[in-house]
């Protein structure tokens, strides 16, 4: 145990852990919106995830980037960002609609068992991340550098990079505009309407299949963002970076009180920074198993997340 | 209930006219083996082709490809056959392969297996079998003192490269402050732990990371590199760690040297870290440049297979040559193979080749070289080692 | 009538008297008694299949010697049995089972291995029973804390308990990690040439030793589920609080629900690291817990011949797609066996929700319910 | 379990033709009422909350043995937490709940059970996979103590117990007339077999007191007139029972006495006939405040 290096390095491990939370945080997002509906762990998730860090990456290759290309103007950057963004937003978004109808809904129709619908989530997990797999020889597909780090400002050793900001500001602006779209559009009430009753929310006219694919869309869009970060932050990905990043995530909204958003917010960002000074004070080999031994602690006293669980679910 | 039966009888129908087509090639592939001397054998790769860790497998077997390639065209014939045999580097499918690879009594001897762990498990049934296996990568240290007849390792184990590193940070690199972390592999660590030994005091912070695939975000790694001061970073691990590694430390803006050994000589490093932030990432590697030895391999690889050659797979082609020049001294039975192996002297285009009783390596004939990451990504060759 | 409402109306009757399950839980006890016999026969003799002409050489697996397939398939439907009396009886999500296989495999390899920091060197057959005692102890320390959480909370919580498991296995000094522990003894026995009969070579032994400890599970297994053990189970899996209500131990059960599911997993890690006389750390992976899961789900979840069949699939399909060529790209199709797998996961999960096998409650007459109680 | 008594034809006629009067007959007919009449449960002084919820409010009352007791009020009015707290499933948040002498408050739910409280539930909650007799032997297992090792190796205590279990759940399967369905999975029982089972899944825990939550929920008359009698036989054969329920007629002729709640606070307790009377309760029946009668 390293505490003096901990103590040290706190400023910076806090800032690249809260970094790293906010792409978790926002990956935890679709896990928490599909469950707070659903209730409905939605194991493919992670390949949504994939698959958006794929898509901005064949966008900018596109336009001849790759790892070795110099940093481009501000203007050419922003524009690279957007359309990046928006690349891995709509593949993303797709991929979790896809799975929605192509994996849950014939199981919704057949009134399967909720074990059925974990299991072929598992099966479209493995099938869309072993296919990016075969496909790219399960080598790893680097980043070009859109983003050189620079700091912005620099308290003590904490340096607090460009990159750091845009992903943790990103992250918490989407998470903002997401709440507000739950709680106050009409869309929005249509989803805590069927995530509180599925059933009286049918009666009064709103329509179910639609909610539920909006929610698997909206999951996606914020992975397609999250997925976006990650590639600038980590520079590379490869077929199992969603399985790896999803389990992290899925313990994030768990930890926070899945089905719950701001707890989405709240266990990512804590599991990012946590996991940091885990590293520094056991060693980085023991960063996951730091999240693991907090979520089980956290539950022990919580059974239900440090929120509590709920998408619009009032409780008494 | 009958449905059930009905689909999985399908399913294995399905099953079974892709086999039979498989069954249907391979079958064909013996046709021609009288036309040269000693024609109609096999040589197998045993590795990881899939999986995890199969990157590195690859490079081995299309080395080891390569070479059978160049001699079947030199013979004008479809001579030896390459036989794949994919251990997905996993010790617990080691066996059951190894098992399958024995039952063939063609095969005359093996390239591989490339990893420590699934030579532990399958080394013992090679070794019932009788068949010589040459590993271009095993480095664990224990694997040559079982008594294992069969093996022999075409590569420098960890004991020799480790102090070669070590020597070249304090000796060229004059390095004072060293930062060692590993990926926790048997590989790594054992490099890792004998860099650490050697270099005593100089070492001002060691680390740990998750081994390849697990784990993509460095910061703490980077942070307490950056932390303790360091301007030499040793990573005992494989490329793509390493590439992660180097260009998140260039991210935090650190300008010191990242080092480590053979496994990570592979142009996936620079591929990860971008050219730009892996310029000068030096790796120690027990084998020579390849164009000291002359001849073409780096371009016929590329030729090959449109893709640059890798870690050890200039070691695997050497591995695969010494096996052929074997067959075309006589040697085909598994038993004579390994016989020759025994007394062998072959002059690759990693090394020199002899192996000791134990199936290592001659010890005298062991080079160590210093390769350098350029600014196009390519690894050329800086120094040669001497450990004093 | 025409002929195919005659044959409809066959099915239709066929079906609901509960299929091929149905009918054979209206035959009698001699005939019961006689096709286990013979499906046991048809089990031993598996190895030898490849010789039957036709059939034979479409079912062994080309890519992996055919008997190290049977005896891998042999310990993960020892993992889907134990799973299945968590999962598919007491319904508890486990998504971390693999973790137990571990601690059995590790517990052996700790008592057998001369690399391990105890330096006992214990024959495989002495380590069985701390290997498994030590994984019940584990099932229960894993039930406890666990007992409070709900269904998709103690899924995390176990894949957490199986990843802390794989970590610290990765990165004590104890346990060796990556470098592993190496010379594990093989089960006893010589043949009467003085050689040894669990050799390295042949992997026959070792499926029909794995087939014994399987047949004796499934009775285990069996006798558990019909009796007051299973019932409470099943009710538990049903309704937790009408089960309690109804006067059943709800924490008693679910504990032992654990322990002897952890039991059934050590027990497979005891057989495989006989059999490898080599083990790391590489094995133990979360994959491989999600997949045990999908194969008992897949086979028919709370069914003991389901979980069998998901068991045996999970290891088959993907040995028997090595060593096949595509025919498209040319690579072996092995490469692709998760992306297949994971088609034929969802193609099975819609096709048949409930499983291959569903766990439905036959509906048979009472009488032969009361003759099952009969004394056999 | 004693043997099930069977009613004669007349005592069915009478069931059916003077549901109301029934009651006061019963109650005389009774041969001694003094020792059925000792108390068997108590509640004292219960207060539920729920967070700012008053479920319970100070809620006093005792059922005797062998009577038929009901608990009605209207909607919401804390019928079945009260029900709830008896059988350990809600805690009190003050107040003490004794049965047979000896407080229950704090014992876990199964615990209560085999001290001889069973219940039933107001949505029918079966273990809809497993069989009608399978359901039944769940609650006979309560009084079981076959260990996972006696069952593992099939030692004689399983043999003995699983062949008690299974003859006093065809019995019971029998006592309350499904037992032709005996091996049906309990989820393709109709409504009416499947509050039957309910009923009997609870009696094969060997109860004695049997709580049943608005068993005729959803019945038509002629099988309310079924479950008259079937809550009759159960009575008869020394088992007391608390009945909770909306039909007023149901309940008006077959309980010995009532307590009425409104709003978690008890309002009247009596004979049918006196609690029907009372301006309270028909006010609380009727919708009118309390205080404005």
């Amino acid at each position: 145990m390293d505490f003096s290096g901990l103590i040290q390095d706190f400023g910076p491990l806090t800032i690249t852990g809260l970094a790293q939370g906010a792409i978790i945080a926002l990956f935890a997002l679709g896990y928490t919106l599909v469950y707070g509906v659903l209730r409905l762990i939605n194991f493919a998730h992670s390949e949504v995830f994939l698959l958006g860090s794929y898509a901005c990456l064949v966008v900018w290759g596109f336009f001849g980037l790759d790892q070795n290309s110099a940093t481009p103007s501000v203007i050419a950057v922003i524009g690279f960002l957007l359309l990046g963004l928006v690349a891995a937003i709509v593949v993303s978004g797709l991929t979790a609609l896809g799975v929605e109808l192509v994996a849950y809904r014939p199981l919704r129709r057949r009134n399967a068992p909720p074990l059925a619908f974990l299991i072929t989530a598992i099966g479209a997990s493995l099938f869309i991340s072993e296919t990016v797999g075969v496909i790219t020889q399960r080598n790893i597909k680097a980043v070009p550098p859109l983003i050189r780090p620079a700091d912005v400002f620099v308290i003590g050793n904490m340096h607090v990079t460009n990159l750091q900001i845009l992903i943790i500001v990103l992250a918490l602006v989407m998470m903002f505009v997401l709440d507000r779209f739950i709680n106050r559009s009409r869309l929005g009430r249509g989803i805590r309407a069927v995530a509180q009753n599925p059933d009286s929310a049918a009666l009064m006219g709103v329509n179910k299949s639609r909610v539920i694919a909006l929610v698997f869309l909206l999951g996606g869009l914020m992975a397609g963002i999250a997925a976006v970060m990650y590639d600038l932050k980590i520079g590379v990905t490869r077929f199992d970076a969603g399985f790896l990043l999803g389990i992290e995530a899925f313990t994030a909204a768990v930890l926070g009180g899945i089905g719950n958003l701001r707890g989405a917010l709240l266990g990512g960002l804590l599991l990012g920074v946590l996991q940091n000074y885990a590293a520094g004070l056991f060693g980085t080999q023991w960063l996951h198993a730091a999240s693991f031994v907090l979520l089980v602690l956290i539950l022990l006293v919580r059974p239900t997340g440090l929120l509590g669980e709920s998408l619009g679910r009032a409780r008494a | 209930m009958r449905q059930v039966f009905a689909r999985a009888i399908s399913g294995l129908a399905v099953i079974g006219l892709v086999a039979g087509a498989a069954a249907c090639n391979s079958s064909s592939d013996t046709g021609d083996s009288a036309s040269g001397g000693n024609c109609g054998y096999k040589l197998a790769y045993f590795g990881a082709l899939t999986g995890s860790s199969a990157n590195l497998g690859v490079n081995i077997e299309q080395g080891f490809e390569l070479a059978i390639n160049q001699y079947n065209e030199k013979k004008g014939s479809d001579c030896i056959t390459v036989a794949k045999f994919d251990s997905q580097g996993a010790p617990e499918v080691a066996p059951g392969v190894a098992r399958q690879l024995v039952a063939d009594k063609k095969i005359l001897g093996i390239v591989g297996p490339p990893f420590s762990g699934e030579s532990e498990a399958a080394d013992p049934i090679f070794e019932e079998a009788g068949i010589p296996t040459i590993s271009p990568s095993a480095t664990r240290t224990s694997l040559a003192s079982n008594g294992w007849k069969t093996f022999h390792r075409a590569v420098a184990n960890d004991d020799s490269q480790g102090p070669a590193a070590a020597a070249y940070i304090k000796d060229t690199l004059k390095a004072t402050k060293v930062f060692v972390a590993d990926d926790q592999s048997a590989y790594g660590a054992g490099l890792a732990d004998i860099v650490k030994q050697k270099l005593g005091t100089a070492v001002v912070g060691t680390d740990k990371t998750e081994a390849d695939g697990k784990q993509t975000d460095f910061s703490a790694v980077v942070q307490k590199v950056v932390s303790s001061g360091a301007n030499v970073f040793f990573y005992g691990g494989y490329y793509q760690n390493a590439g992660l590694i180097r260009k998140q430390l260039t991210a935090a803006n650190w300008k010191g040297t990242l080092l480590g050994g053979d496994g990570m000589k592979d142009a996936g490093l620079a591929k990860a870290a971008g050219n730009a932030a892996a310029v000068g990432t030096i790796v120690t590697c027990p084998c020579s440049p390849p164009e000291k030895a002359g001849g073409t391999f780096v371009a016929d690889y590329k030729a090959k297979w449109g893709v640059d050659a890798g870690t050890y797979s200039d070691v695997a082609y050497d591995a695969a040559n010494i096996f052929l020049q074997g067959i075309d001294a006589g040697n085909t039975t598994a038993e004579k193979m390994n016989t020759y192996l025994s007394t062998v002297n072959y002059q690759g285009i990693a090394n020199t080749y002899k192996f000791t009783e134990t199936g290592e390596l001659d010890p005298s004939l062991l080079k160590v070289w210093t390769f350098k990451f350029d600014a196009t990504g390519n690894q050329v060759a800086d120094q040669e080692v001497k450990v004093s | 009538m025409s002929e195919s409402v005659a044959a409809t109306s066959a099915k239709k009757s066929w079906r609901g008297n509960g299929g091929v399950r149905g009918w054979y839980g209206r035959q009698s006890l001699v005939v019961r008694v006689v096709l286990g016999i013979v499906f046991a026969v048809l089990a031993v003799l598996l190895p030898y299949v490849g010789d039957v002409p036709v059939i034979g050489p479409q079912i062994i697996t080309v890519g992996i010697d055919w008997p190290s397939a049977l005896f891998n398939m042999s310990y993960y439907v020892l993992l889907a049995l134990g799973l299945n009396v968590v999962v598919g009886f007491a319904g508890l999500l486990d998504l971390g089972y693999v973790g137990f296989f571990a601690v059995g495999a590790y517990t052996v390899a700790l008592f057998t291995s001369p690399d391990s920091v105890l330096h006992t060197e214990w024959k495989w057959v002495a380590a069985i029973p701390v290997a498994l005692a030590v994984t019940m102890v584990s099932g229960l320390i894993l039930g406890w804390p666990t007992l409070r959480l709900r269904g998709d909370y103690l899924a995390i919580v176990t894949l957490g308990f199986a990843e802390i498991i794989r970590i610290f296995a990765t990165s004590s000094e104890t346990l060796r990690g990556d470098r592993g522990f190496s010379d594990l003894p093989h089960p006893p026995g010589d043949y009467s040439d003085g050689k040894a009969i669990f050799g390295v070579a042949d992997a026959t032994p070792y499926y029909w030793l794995g087939l014994a400890v399987i047949i004796v599970v499934i009775f285990a297994v069996r006798n558990l589920d019909r009796s007051r053990v299973g019932r409470s189970w099943l009710a538990i899996r049903e309704d937790e609080e009408a089960a309690e209500i109804m006067g059943v131990r709800t924490i008693k059960y679910k504990l032992w629900a654990f322990a002897i599911g952890a039991f059934i997993g050590g027990l497979g890690g005891v057989m495989f690291a006989g059999q490898q006389g080599f083990m790391n750390s590489q094995t133990f992976q979360l994959q491989f817990s999600i997949l045990v899961l999908a194969g008992v789900v897949m086979g028919g979840s709370g069914n003991i011949f389901g979980a069998i069949l998901g068991g045996a699939l999970i290891s088959y399909i993907p040995d028997r797609l090595r060593g096949i060529e595509d025919p498209i790209w040319h690579t072996d199709l092995f490469g692709f066996r998760f992306a297949i797998f994971g088609a034929v996961i969802i193609a099975i999960m819609i096709f048949r929700p409930q499983g291959l096998i569903p766990s439905r409650r036959r509906a048979m007459e009472l009488k032969d319910r009361e003759k099952e109680v009969a004394p056999q | 379990m004693s043997e099930p008594h069977i009613e004669t034809p007349q005592e069915l006629d009478d069931a059916n033709a003077k549901p109301v009067d029934r009651p006061a007959q019963t109650g005389a007919a009774k041969p001694s009422p003094d020792k059925k009449g000792d108390v068997l449960l108590e509640m004292e002084n219960v207060t539920l909350r729920f967070g700012g919820v008053v479920a319970l409010n100070d809620v006093s009352f005792a059922l005797r043995k062998g009577e038929i007791f009901g608990l009605i009020g209207p909607n919401g009015a804390g019928k079945t937490t009260c029900f709830n707290a008896m059988t350990g499933v809600y805690r009190p948040t003050s107040g003490a709940i004794r049965f047979k002498g000896e407080s229950i408050v704090g014992k876990k739910k199964h615990e209560i059970t085999r001290g001889g409280i069973a219940r039933t539930f107001q949505n029918v909650r079966l273990f809809p996979e497993m069989t009608a007799l399978e359901n039944v032997m769940v609650g006979a297992d309560a009084h079981h103590k076959t260990s996972v090792l006696s069952a593992l190796f099939r030692l004689p205590r399983f043999w003995k117990e699983e062949h008690e279990g299974r003859d006093k759940s065809l019995e019971l399967l029998r006592f309350v007339g499904i037992e032709h369905r005996a091996g049906e999975v309990s989820r393709n029982l109709s409504y009416g077999e499947q509050r039957r089972l309910e009923i009997a899944r609870a009696l094969a825990t060997d109860p004695t007191l049997l709580c049943l939550d608005e068993p005729a929920a959803g019945f038509n008359p002629a099988e309310k007139a079924e479950l008259l009698e079937l809550i009759r036989k159960i009575r008869d054969t020394g088992v007391t029972v608390l009945l909770i329920e909306h039909d007023m007629r149901l309940v008006m002729g077959v309980t010995d006495r009532i307590v009425v709640l409104e709003f978690g606070k008890k309002i009247a307790e009596g004979t049918p006939a006196e609690v029907r009377d009372d301006p309270k309760v028909i006010a609380a029946y009727l919708g009118v405040p309390t205080d404005a009668a």
